[in-house]
């Protein structure tokens, strides 16, 4: 049997169209991806970020230093010119891949991308600055789960400070500033508050992933600083979430296709029943199935970066797809991880919970895959019932 | 009268007679017990004698259901499951006379609890290629080896073991089986902590334990067919009937009824298709009930089973899902060691660790689908080359 | 590791519960099984079977008649006092799990089930008796696709007769009589209509199952006869809907144990890479978590089967978990029997395809998964977003 | 200037020059086709003098639209798909000097269609197992046997063919690749009807063909290796480059847009998780092509057709579901003989049958899951018994 299905005959619609986006990495991206690896491998063992759940976390701070000084990612994505590195969002999707393959508990994505994003439309050259060196750590005071499309600002401003509650902020426990969008009558501002000011509580939450731990906040009245007026700053937010969520599945493809790869190496050596697993068909084809999700989640993640990186018009459907997707994938890696690990795979000692928490928190992130694919159908022009 | 009125009658009159010479409110729990099995109340379908009657083993429900009326205590079933549901039907069928007289009572009331110890890091669910070592030594064996992921081993008087005797000849021909007494100075027990962070099982180290050649169960060299009786009964003792909305499902149904606010339509097209799975599987689980009623116990078991764990694990994670923001919490990480598992207790995120172990323990999912298409479809069994070789020559 | 999941660790709810019923068959229904079963291996081999694809029904009339008249189908579900059979919904669930294995293509489900229930109101003895006996075959004026919560009636009483459209009826072709829906005024009334009277078209449809060749059916100013009142036709016929869609059920259970049946057998035999087939563990996965599903549906069924056999109070909820579960059941098991059997799966010669036809079709049957699930939402408590 | 705009330059000039001296408005289809054959534009990356001038695959692109701007004849790509995508590579690979100037022109201008002549009854999956005959007689071969699954056999001149010289080694050694020409008296041609009741393929019976020495390509016993060249470029051209909402899922959004009545949550829910599914594979195709551009072809293309066969098949199914009253209405049963295929062609009907060929044709999902699981995961291959017997002994 020879016809094959037949991809180009196709229908036309008045669908926008899809762009044409580089999907592979170019060389500065291997080099980028093959350094931040050697670093982690080295410095991100996982014993140490284990020992998280277990309230050592003495990983973390040396581990954000090193990356973001040492290496510069803390301000990879501001330009040069604003003291940054002038990066692109195709390399922070590099960075962040190489985090998740390590379940790496450092602020990047929180910094780096989502704060640095919002930052970037203030004229504060001087607090940018101090982001791109990573002299302070910054994070916006929005929950883990919020999405361009769901964003809402929980603070508001009164004569005595700005007040407000936000839950599940990621990236909270390790800034020494927050980014607090807050609601006026005219729009949302971008107030910068200190951490240890004054009516400010950043309370640990105890996280289903302790390598991403969350923290409530709530301001009572604190003292502030506008640094996005009221004119950009519901957009700078939007647009920090949106590039959140379109980096974010880079990760997620990082966890996946470690998963994947610790797998396969067990598998290979793990023997019962005179033979290797590996050998087994059933569990061949789950994994090639599985190979055939992480490769697709991989150029999903990678149409949303490019989309980022050069503001593609497709940029918002780009990013529904790619969470819609992605978000799924991990998890999905994660959880054939621990299943084909056996008894192994759900003990503490094996690194392979790590990654479940982290998939299945990721999966929480900027928004819920019904609300990527109710956003999608907007977008595409397929209304619900 | 029919044959079944008829049993129950007898049944009620055994109860209140019981009953009478043993008032709950006014008996010790331990004591009450105790007449319940010397009046052959506790597992009808065990012979007189042994705690039962030599009827058909659906007639305790309806035992059960007249003492619950009546207020009487009950064994902690979950708390001794193991004894229950694994050592005492195989130490029954296998044990002698003498076993059967000193385990069977103390296990049915509670007093001595059992665990097993068959897997070992490197026999999962190979079990059959198990490497602890029992030496003869005059009337005595000596045990040494490691065993794994065993459940109230910190709390257990006795253990059912199985062990290698005789590693010249191929794997599942060199085991016995044995009951080990965990008081032993040889046995030492250590938590094995899982993903969610509490000590649910225990590694178990065997140095030089001694054991009486009265505590093998069965012949020496008969381990695996022991072992696998005892196996047999873990897998039926799977699915029990449960209500409608028992278990899992009716967590997640309602977390959705009493979150209006989280609810989408994608979530609602899961949950109903993950409520009519369940319901499915529930009927499925009373249909195989009825049929194990009325005969013997077959592979069908390893088929709920694989169904059971599947939709624990897709509702589960669909509850972290509908919990959005509060999906991101988890109630603790410090370790514990719990007396009984609840499955679907604490919290969410709990439930979804929790559930990855239900199509691992007790048989993995893969294994249990090998089963089902050799034994049930009779489907040609996985190439082996380990069968016929001597254990120690096995790569390893 | 032996702690096992515990399903009688279970919450307490609200809802309804469920009936305690008996899901094995008894030795009637087993007796039953084995006469339909022994008629049909004779009488509908899959040629004969195929051959109403292009055209030649000689199968048809005789292979009815056989079922109907001989061995006293036709008035299954008639009581014995008004000249039926007095089986219950239980042995007509036996009956179609035995059509089902061999796709017969006889109007059992739309006369013996439907038209029979409609029927059963009804004060013309005389006409229910011609039912029962196999004289006349009769066809309610539904829509294949239509299930008892979505029914209304399209057709109108006017001064010159009945008039209307009904597309897509399942044994219109084979009837004799039609039992016409008809609106008026106080509600529904069910009519009489002999199938060649005057005004009546009845267009046969290519159809994508043409085992159950549907027909569009016109009417224009029929004279017709009522037999049900309009107090109890609406009733009648969402009570003929509703068991139908029960027993459906059953066919579906008999497409796809017979479809795993000989899927495994083809295995068994077939060799490529000098093993059977039967042998490859991907493919022992696949069989076997079918077999799990043809035996969860086999529950579903006769949980549907004996909850209308006893007009249980928990049928509406048995009926949509029912037709939510198998009919997906019964497609998978046609579509694996397919593409297990290869290339040879794919040709005309081959029977599989018309497994396929009747499941998907099936599926399309009494209403969609959508309107099983969403009213299966409300009957249990759980309201959509 | 760039090298790649100046291979821009050297094109539009070898265009311009063809469009000069063969106006298509004024000249005959096929003059024009062995024209612009001739002068080296009709697949680029051909040698010059067949075709070709050596280049990149990909510039061939920029020729098809200048080309095509101007308003040029084509020659009909998919009516020739199997001369092109598999008998073409194969002929340049492993042909006779002599072999590429008597097949490649005629076959790219589509004056002389080819089928293929691989599969039989008893080879699917396990093509090497092949029992076609063909015996040396002299200068020719005399060949004899029964093949299916052929495409086009009615309408072509030549088929690539496989066949068995020498039974007495291992199954793969033993195998010849061949040019049989369809017009020879022994090949008897007949349709193969499929589940959608059209023959789009056939079946072929070879009795004593004959076929001359000078139409072997590739030694004698070198057949395997020929073939599995050929089923590597049928791979490889599956899944080229599609628009968003290009094949079935624009089909099925559009029945969605059309049929606002027939919408319901559930189904909107499965709808949109295919959209995804379908773009995402949009995407992944798209990066294959971009890592083709610069390198060889993988065993990647095997997990784009496993996807692809998925898609097309869930989708096609939900659309029967959408429809309901019409979806269980056909079109036509009358078996016909199509010229072409059109998988998202004729009614949702044909579309969900059709698209069941989508995982058998090209290579099974299931053998496609082995060739990822084996040649990009490097996990062992499954067991073989008959790879070092005699072709004769083997089991059948």
């Amino acid at each position: 049997m020879t016809a094959v299905p037949n991809v180009a005959d196709n229908v036309t619609t008045g669908l926008a169209p899809a762009s044409d986006l580089v999907l592979l990495s170019t060389e500065d991206e291997q080099a980028l991806r093959d350094s931040v690896r050697a670093l982690l491998a080295s410095r991100c063992t996982p014993d140490r970020v284990m020992a998280i759940f277990d309230g050592d976390d003495s990983l973390r701070q040396p581990l954000w230093t090193a990356l973001a000084v040492d290496l510069g990612l803390a301000g990879l994505l501001v330009p040069e010119e604003a003291g940054g590195a002038g990066g692109s969002a195709r390399d922070a999707a590099v960075v962040l891949t190489e985090l998740g393959r390590v379940v790496a508990p450092v602020p990047f994505l929180s910094h780096s991308v989502v704060a640095a994003t919002a930052l970037l439309p203030s004229g504060d050259r001087e607090l940018v600055a101090e982001l791109a060196s990573g002299a302070v750590t910054v994070a916006l005071l929005t929950p883990l789960t919020a999405s361009a499309g769901s964003f809402s600002a929980a603070v508001v401003g009164e004569d005595i400070g700005i007040s407000g509650r936000v839950p599940v902020v990621a990236g909270a426990l390790e800034a020494q500033l927050l980014l607090v969008p807050v609601r006026v009558a005219d729009g949302v501002e971008l107030h910068a508050v200190e951490a240890d000011a004054l009516g400010v509580t950043v309370a640990p939450v105890v996280s289903l992933d302790m390598t991403r731990q969350v923290a409530d906040v709530a301001l009572t009245g604190v003292a502030s600083r506008v640094v996005v007026g009221a004119d950009a700053g519901d957009s700078a937010v939007r647009r920090a979430l949106l590039v959140g969520a379109a980096l974010l599945a880079s990760e997620q493809v990082g966890v996946a296709e470690r998963c994947l790869e610790d797998t396969v190496a067990y598998l290979k050596q793990r023997r019962q029943f005179g033979r290797v697993l590996a050998g087994y068909q059933a569990l061949k084809h789950r994994l090639a199935d599985l190979y055939i999700e992480v490769e697709s989640a991989r150029a999903a993640a990678q149409y949303a970066a490019a989309a980022a990186a050069t503001d593609d018009p497709d940029l918002p459907v780009a990013v529904e797809v790619a969470q819609a997707y992605c978000s799924a994938v991990a998890v999905h890696a994660a959880e054939e991880c621990v299943q084909l690990h056996g008894g192994l795979g759900m003990t503490w000692e094996h690194p392979a919970h790590l990654y479940l928490k982290r998939a299945k928190a990721d999966q929480l992130a900027f928004g819920s895959s019904g609300e990527h694919l109710a956003r999608l159908a907007e977008l595409v022009g397929l209304p619900p019932a | 009268m029919s044959d079944e009125t008829q049993h129950r009658r007898d049944l009620e009159r055994r109860v209140s007679v019981l009953l009478a010479d043993h008032p709950p409110g006014s008996t010790d729990r331990l004591d009450f017990l105790r007449a319940q099995f010397d009046a052959g109340l506790a597992w009808v379908h065990f012979p007189q004698g042994l705690g039962g009657l030599g009827l058909a083993r659906e007639h305790q429900a309806y035992v059960d259901a007249l003492l619950q009326a009546a207020g009487a205590p009950d064994n902690d079933p979950w708390r001794i499951g193991i004894g229950l549901g694994m050592a005492a039907p195989t130490i029954l069928a296998f044990g002698t006379e003498e076993q059967h007289q000193r385990f069977l009572r103390p296990l049915w009331t509670g007093e001595e609890v059992w665990c097993q110890l068959f897997s070992e890091p490197g026999a999962g669910s190979d079990l059959a290629a198990l490497a602890t070592r029992a030496f003869p030594d005059g009337d005595e064996w000596v045990v040494t080896g490691q065993k794994v992921w065993t459940s109230s081993a910190h709390l257990a008087r006795f253990a059912i073991l199985v062990a290698r005797t005789d590693p010249t000849v191929p794997k599942h021909a060199g085991l016995t089986y044995f009951v080990c007494d965990m008081s032993d100075p040889g046995v030492e027990v250590r938590p094995l902590r899982q993903i969610t962070g509490e000590a649910e099982f225990n590694e178990v180290f065997l140095s030089d334990v001694r054991i009486p050649d009265s505590y093998r169960i069965g012949a020496v060299g008969q381990g695996w067919k022991v072992a696998n009786a005892t196996l047999n009964n873990e897998r039926v003792a799977i699915g029990g009937g449960a209500p409608r909305e028992g278990g899992m499902i009716g967590v997640v149904a309602d977390a959705w009824r009493n979150h209006p606010e989280r609810r989408t339509p994608e979530l609602h097209a899961r949950l109903m298709s993950l409520w009519v799975e369940a319901e499915v599987a529930r009927m499925t689980g009373q249909r195989l009930r009825q049929k194990l009623a009325v005969g013997a116990p077959g592979p069908e078991g390893a088929a709920m089973k694989v169904t059971f764990a599947r939709i624990a694990q897709e509702l589960s994670g669909l509850e972290l899902e509908l919990l959005g923001e509060d999906g991101l919490r988890f109630q603790d990480w410090t370790m514990t060691r719990p007396e009984r598992v609840q499955f679907t207790g604490r919290d969410a995120g709990y439930r979804y660790l929790r559930a990855k172990g239900n199509s691992i323990e007790g048989g993995t999912s893969e294994i249990l689908r090998n089963i089902v298409a050799e034994r049930v479809l009779g489907l040609p069994a996985e190439a082996r080359t380990d069968k016929d070789v001597p254990w120690k020559d096995l790569e390893r």
